[in-house]
């Protein structure tokens, strides 16, 4: 069991929130992705126990939904939206920008575990400010190579946001809008690469 | 004025239907023979119309209706095969075999399965999709029983709908969602469900298959024979399918009132037990070896030492073994032998309690219509009759109220006096907590108390009520004084010779080192068993018979259901058990001219009236009859 | 006898004997069966051949399609699964027994027809004729191309002989 | 400042000044208001998908009827309403609806905010009158076409809705006119694209989002999107075929009204409204084996 006091007690908390345990599991979710960064097997299974649910469904839930990262990435997650609006604004330039100066592809993480880059095909909700990518589940808009490379710059010495915030109470956990759901996110490499 | 009715009349494909409200499209154009393709429903879970393959067109309905999912209305016009849904069959066929590995040459579903016969007659000739087909590892073990091959999965639910709505154990899942949606057990662990072999069997491609069939068979060459589950009391109807004379697999074959369509793991794996390897001839111990022989001169042999014995036999027969066969076996040492020490109990101790008729009073499709089901013994009971759970759980999904417990005192408290109807499920071992908290609980509340009890073997039942126990002669006839002994008791009461009578493997006679030492020096030991077994070493006469599998007869389940088994399999080169036993009571000097098992039935219907059924197969529960 | 024909008798004795030193210098037509074997057209159809892929590998799997083809039902398939340790087929299933009943066959190619994977043709050879009916049973030892010389001695060769333990259907 | 904590600050605000809570100030009524945060999924825009979603599950939709009015969260009646609803109702509580009915067209009455994005100089949200014409959004307040380009098409509704021309700008920002103009008001979000633009490419783009956010429940959507994303690809990246463009709308009737939820349906409308009027632009990418546009991409800005 490796989950903190605090999250575990969050936990048992959601489940009494609601009418049925089952309602409280993404919320758990939340509460130990805020807590660890990720969310593994592991975690999962422990969340299974607190809630009195099977595990499998647990799993069911939080492979469904894009936000819950299943393993350890870089401190900083960077993730590029490349949907229409965003496309139409320049978003794979963008995407091509960030690659070449981080010198990795998107879904990898910089050689300093400080940066993972990611694009989606998701819309992140800011095509007014288009091109945009979002940093921790902040919005950085209207992105140009000077605000990128200040972004980066800042992102490079910055702790990850889960070192830094301790997790409330009983309150939703911090965050803005979505982690987004690429293909890199996805559990475990079930599929046999071709 | 409209007469206010639950029926509905509607038209399928220009012809009218009249069926109860609240049934689907579906099983309307079913009454009418109209056939609707489909892939995830599933008579007996919830509808979730997820394929897409049963649309129709409903008149003043702008878009196709799942014929799956939409009940029916007065006056509905349902038409299900025009162009648009003929057009749009072919397209779903197509989006489901996009993906699909189309290799139906090595697929074990392939001759039985709904998408190659859907595809055939609903879909394309040809796919337009050319790109690469999604891949995953192929026959990826779910459990040490079952592999899953995720390519050929059209994601239909039914095998996750089964963990969640039937067995209730909510296993299997969906994970990932969109185009990467897989079936899965939590992080890939070994699938531990006691029913997973229903998985494979509902699933309508090649997705799920089980190992143990694994590409032993085509459908096509598979001998096909209507039996029943030789692995617990309940019962279940199966199909047992054998190939060049090998047992490939058992398929559930519905019985609403027993098994409701599902077989238990251990039940459906159990057939690799019955293979016979080779041929057995019987044999006989002269100067302490074992000497093959002829039949004839076996049963002759056995006759002669059993003879000497007289009264001083005692007979112990599987609870697997038929009523035709107990019943023979029964008046042999009765009234042939003149020996009142018979039993049935498979381990020593186990002997002590006997079922009554009352025991089967509660019918097991009853428990749904029960308000409170005790279930005494918890999971004791389920491993005794694993399907049992399932009717359960769907009972509990019906309202009624489950109560597992270990303690008669907790199970009087978790009754309210307003039940109307109580049922106590348990086993044959707690038959004394049975009856007593019955007494009490008939007592405490206003509805009626009726039990059920689980006897040991397939035809436990049948063997009680046979009499084929110490206490009481068929038909629970009182002896009149002259009661035998039970196993326990039979070295003391001077038991000089025993006659062993095994019929499965599953259910054979299990000797402590105890009792092994005292049939050691027993003067004759006669053996008719199956196949080779511990108790060989000690006999002095070993009559190879039939198997459960291997023979025709009737079986009595737990509720009193007499059932008929038929060969699955062809034995020839071993005697059918009825005949050995009527040959060695022939050459006891006994008149016995019984020419088939039929014959045997109608005997021991007229000494058993209960067992007098119209029909084999019909109900002939003790409560009602006797 | 008139005298004509008595003079005429050294003519008709040279005309015959003209015809049979004529068939002196024309072409053999007789073949010298069986050391030497009539070419047979491509699409003849004589005993079956099982092939193999160029690693070696057998082309059948097992499906028994042919077995169900086959209108007098000639052809038994059992098929078993591939393991890493014994490979014989690409996919996952092998056919490890393989036997036609060549006296019941008709010869008619349907089996050809039904193979998912081309992997039973009918071959060129017509003349079967052996001293027992046992010996027209061809198993799939009997039926298999040969492996490729190159790969003789390394390939994996083919599963264990069929078991006869089970008894025949027909 | 992130959403869900201004959220859960005003709720507790309101809970504070007696708003919400036990007997609403001293009414005796009680009403609380609980924020559930959702974990990124397209679908739970789909009322029973959401429903699903807060019971804990997958958020799949389910079989309507029960309509949630009868059996939603928990099997209980429920109303589902969006923001855009409740964030209006503020307004005409204050104001009373006199107010609101007086704006707007006979058939659409109030107001509404039209998120603009694309290739105008001033994206953004813009509330208007309904009934505005298109041209005023996007030429007065969106500032016109960036670099002094001309308008190619635009996109009135959201990511599913159908592509209209410059000959509609006239239209009125409101329902009933864009359904007559061939397409739907939807979302209110109104994606702007120049001459310039591939329109291939925004479907391809449009497509690859829905393939995304498709939850896999029902097969037409799960395999129908999966299909056009890798056709649109194809096409895009100089790899279609000539029969391409028919096949993606045999496979749009083959999902538009088949699905189990609007997603599917919705998905195959702006691929469709694009083949109808680009169609020249398709065959244009399968002869020339690559994309026309690819050339005048734009670096960043």
């Amino acid at each position: 069991m490796s989950l903190r006091k605090e999250t575990v007690a969050m936990i048992r908390e959601y489940a009494r929130r609601y009418p049925s345990a089952q309602s409280a599991i993404i919320p758990a979710l939340w509460a130990v992705q805020h807590e660890q960064g990720y969310v593994t097997a592991e975690s999962l299974a422990e969340i299974a126990t607190h809630l009195e649910l099977p595990p499998s469904l647990i799993e069911s839930t939080s492979s469904f939904y894009s936000m819950f990262l299943t393993r350890p990435e870089g401190r900083h997650d960077v993730v590029i939206c490349v949907n229409a609006p965003c496309g139409l604004r320049g978003a794979d330039e963008v995407l091509a920008y960030c690659e070449r100066t981080l010198g990795i592809r998107a879904g990898q993480t910089t050689q300093d575990g400080a940066i993972t880059l990611r694009s989606t095909p998701e819309c992140l909700g800011a095509c007014g400010g288009a091109p945009m990518m979002q940093v921790d589940h902040r919005f950085e808009e209207n992105l140009t190579s000077e605000r990128i490379d200040a972004v980066f710059e800042r992102l490079r010495t910055e702790p990850a946001p889960h070192e830094v915030v301790k997790p409330k109470a009983v309150a939703p956990v911090k965050g803005e809008k979505a982690r987004s759901g690429v293909e890199g996110a996805r559990p475990r490499a079930r599929r046999t690469q071709k | 004025m409209a007469v206010v009715t639950d029926q509905v009349t509607l038209t399928v494909d220009g012809q009218s239907v009249t069926v109860a409200k609240g049934t689907l499209i579906l099983d309307a154009a079913k009454k009418l023979g109209i056939e609707i393709p489909i892939f995830c429903s599933h008579p007996k879970m919830e509808p979730v119309a997820v394929c897409r393959m049963c649309l129709v067109e409903v008149e003043k309905m702008p878009k196709l209706q799942p014929a799956c999912a939409v009940y029916v209305m007065d006056g509905m016009v349902v038409r299900t095969r025009t162009e648009q849904v003929q057009r749009y069959q072919n397209g779903v066929l197509e989006f489901l075999l996009a993906n699909h590995p189309l290799d139906c040459p090595i697929c074990d579903k392939g001759g039985e399965c709904p998408l190659q016969d859907q595809t055939y007659t609903y879909g394309p000739g040809a796919s337009r999709y050319d790109f690469p087909k999604k891949h995953f590892d192929k026959a990826v073990p779910l459990s040490d029983k079952i592999l899953l091959d995720r390519e050929r999965c059209v994601l239909c639910w039914r095998c996750t709908r089964f963990s969640a709505e039937i067995s209730g154990e909510r296993e299997l899942a969906l994970i990932q969602r969109g185009k990467d949606t897989i079936i899965g057990t939590f992080n890939d662990q070994p699938a531990r469900s006691e029913y997973q072999g229903n998985w494979t069997e509902i699933c309508p491609v090649g997705a799920l298959t089980s190992r143990q069939y694994r590409f032993i068979s085509r459908p096509w060459d598979l001998d096909r024979t209507a039996t029943i589950c030789p692995g617990c009391s309940m019962g279940c109807n199966v199909h047992a399918d054998a190939r060049h004379n090998r047992l490939g697999r058992f398929q559930a074959r519905e019985n609403l009132a027993v098994d409701d369509g599902w077989l238990c793991d251990f039940g459906r794996y159990s057939f690799p037990s019955f293979q016979r390897e080779g041929i057995e001839r019987p044999r006989v111990r002269r100067d302490g070896r074992l000497e093959e022989v002829s039949y004839e001169e076996a049963m002759a042999a056995a006759a002669q030492s059993l003879r000497r014995a007289g009264p001083a036999t005692a007979g112990w027969a599987s609870p697997a073994a038929t009523n035709e066969e107990l019943f023979l076996f029964q008046r042999l040492l009765r009234e042939v032998l003149a020996t009142p020490h018979l039993d049935h109990g498979r381990g020593r101790g186990e002997a002590a309690t006997a079922l009554e008729p009352d025991d089967a009073a509660l019918p097991i499709a009853d428990l749904e219509r029960c308000d409170h089901v005790l279930l005494l013994g918890g999971q004791a009971v389920i491993d005794a009759a694993p399907v049992l759970h399932l009717r359960l759980f769907k009972s509990e999904r019906k309202g009624v109220r489950v109560h597992r417990v270990d303690d008669a005192r907790a199970a009087l408290e978790a009754v309210p006096a307003e039940a109307q109807a109580v049922g106590i499920v348990s086993s044959l071992g707690r038959k004394p907590e049975v009856d007593s908290l019955q007494g009490k609980l008939a007592r405490k509340v206003k509805g009626s108390v009726r039990r059920l009890l689980v006897p040991d073997g397939p035809n436990g039942r049948g063997a009680t009520d046979l009499g084929f126990g110490p206490g009481r002669g068929p038909g629970y006839a009182s002896l009149d004084g002259k009661a035998g002994r039970a196993r326990p008791d039979w070295e003391a009461a001077g038991v000089r010779a025993l006659y062993l009578f095994e019929a499965s493997p599953l259910h054979d006679f299990q000797a402590s080192g105890e009792e092994r030492e005292w049939i050691q020096r027993l003067e004759t030991v006669v053996l008719q068993r199956p196949r080779p077994s511990p108790l060989d070493d000690l006999a002095h006469v070993i009559l190879p018979g039939r198997a459960f599998v291997e023979k025709a007869g009737t079986v009595t389940n737990m509720e009193g259901r007499v059932q008929r088994i038929r060969p699955a399999i062809d034995a020839a080169v071993v005697r059918d058990d009825w005949k050995i036993l009527q040959g060695v009571a022939q050459a006891l000097g006994a008149d016995w001219r019984y020419r088939d098992p039929d014959e045997v039935f109608a005997d021991l219907s007229r000494a058993v009236p209960a067992y007098r059924a119209d029909r084999i197969g019909e109900r002939a529960l003790w409560s009602e009859r006797a | 006898m008139p005298l004509r024909d008595v003079a005429l008798g050294p003519y008709y004795l040279l005309k015959a004997m003209a015809t049979t030193f004529k068939h002196n210098v024309r072409p053999v037509v007789t073949i010298e069966y069986p050391e030497r074997q009539k070419p047979v057209p491509p699409r003849a159809r004589g005993r079956h051949i099982l092939h193999r892929y160029a690693d070696g590998l057998e082309k059948c799997v097992g499906c028994e399609l042919c077995a169900i083809a086959c209108p007098v039902g000639c052809i038994v398939v059992e098929a078993a699964e591939n393991t890493p340790e014994l490979r014989v087929s690409p996919g996952e299933r092998y056919a490890k027994r393989y036997e036609i009943n060549l006296l019941r066959c008709i010869y008619c190619g349907l089996c050809e027809e039904a193979c998912p994977y081309d992997a039973i043709t009918m071959g060129p050879r017509y003349d079967l004729a052996d001293d027992h009916p046992d010996k027209f049973i061809a198993v799939k030892e009997d039926l298999l191309e040969p492996l490729p010389a190159s790969l003789a001695d390394t390939a994996v060769p083919s599963a264990a002989p069929s078991a006869q333990k089970i008894p025949r259907k027909w | 400042m992130p959403q869900t904590e201004l959220l859960e600050t005003a709720l507790e605000e309101a809970r504070a000044a007696g708003y919400i809570g036990r007997n609403v100030l001293g009414s005796g009524f009680d009403v609380d208001v609980l924020l559930h945060r959702g974990a990124g999924a397209y679908i739970c825009g789909e009322e029973t998908a959401l429903l699903t979603s807060l019971e804990g599950y997958r958020g799949e939709p389910r079989l309507k009827p029960p309509f949630p009015a009868v059996k939603g969260l928990y099997g209980k009646p429920t109303v589902v309403n969006n923001v855009e609803t409740l964030a209006t109702l503020p307004h005409i509580v204050r104001n009373g609806p006199d107010w609101f009915a007086a704006m707007g067209t006979p058939t659409g009455k109030g107001t509404r905010v039209w998120c603009m994005s694309g290739h105008v100089n001033r994206p953004g949200n813009y509330e208007l009158e309904m009934g505005t014409p298109i041209r005023e959004l996007i030429y007065e307040h969106g500032g016109g076409i960036w670099k002094g380009r001309s308008l190619k098409a635009f996109q009135p509704g959201g990511a599913s809705m159908m592509v209209l021309l410059p000959e509609h700008l006239d239209v009125g920002l409101d329902f009933d006119a864009i359904a007559k103009a061939g397409s739907m008001a939807g979302a209110g979000a109104m994606m702007v694209m120049d001459e310039t633009t591939c329109i291939v490419d925004v479907a391809r783009r449009l497509v690859k989002f829905f393939e995304h956010e498709s939850c896999g429940k029902c097969t037409p959507c799960r395999e129908g999107t999966y299909w056009m994303a890798n056709l649109f690809d194809r096409i895009e990246f100089g790899e279609g075929k000539p029969g391409d463009p028919d096949l993606l709308l045999d496979m749009g009737y083959n999902i538009d009204g088949r699905s189990f939820c609007p997603l599917g349906d919705a998905s195959t409308w702006f691929p469709r409204s694009v083949i109808k009027y680009f169609r020249d632009e398709f065959e244009q990418h399968i002869v020339e084996k690559a994309c026309p546009f690819r050339g005048e991409r734009e670096a960043v800005a």
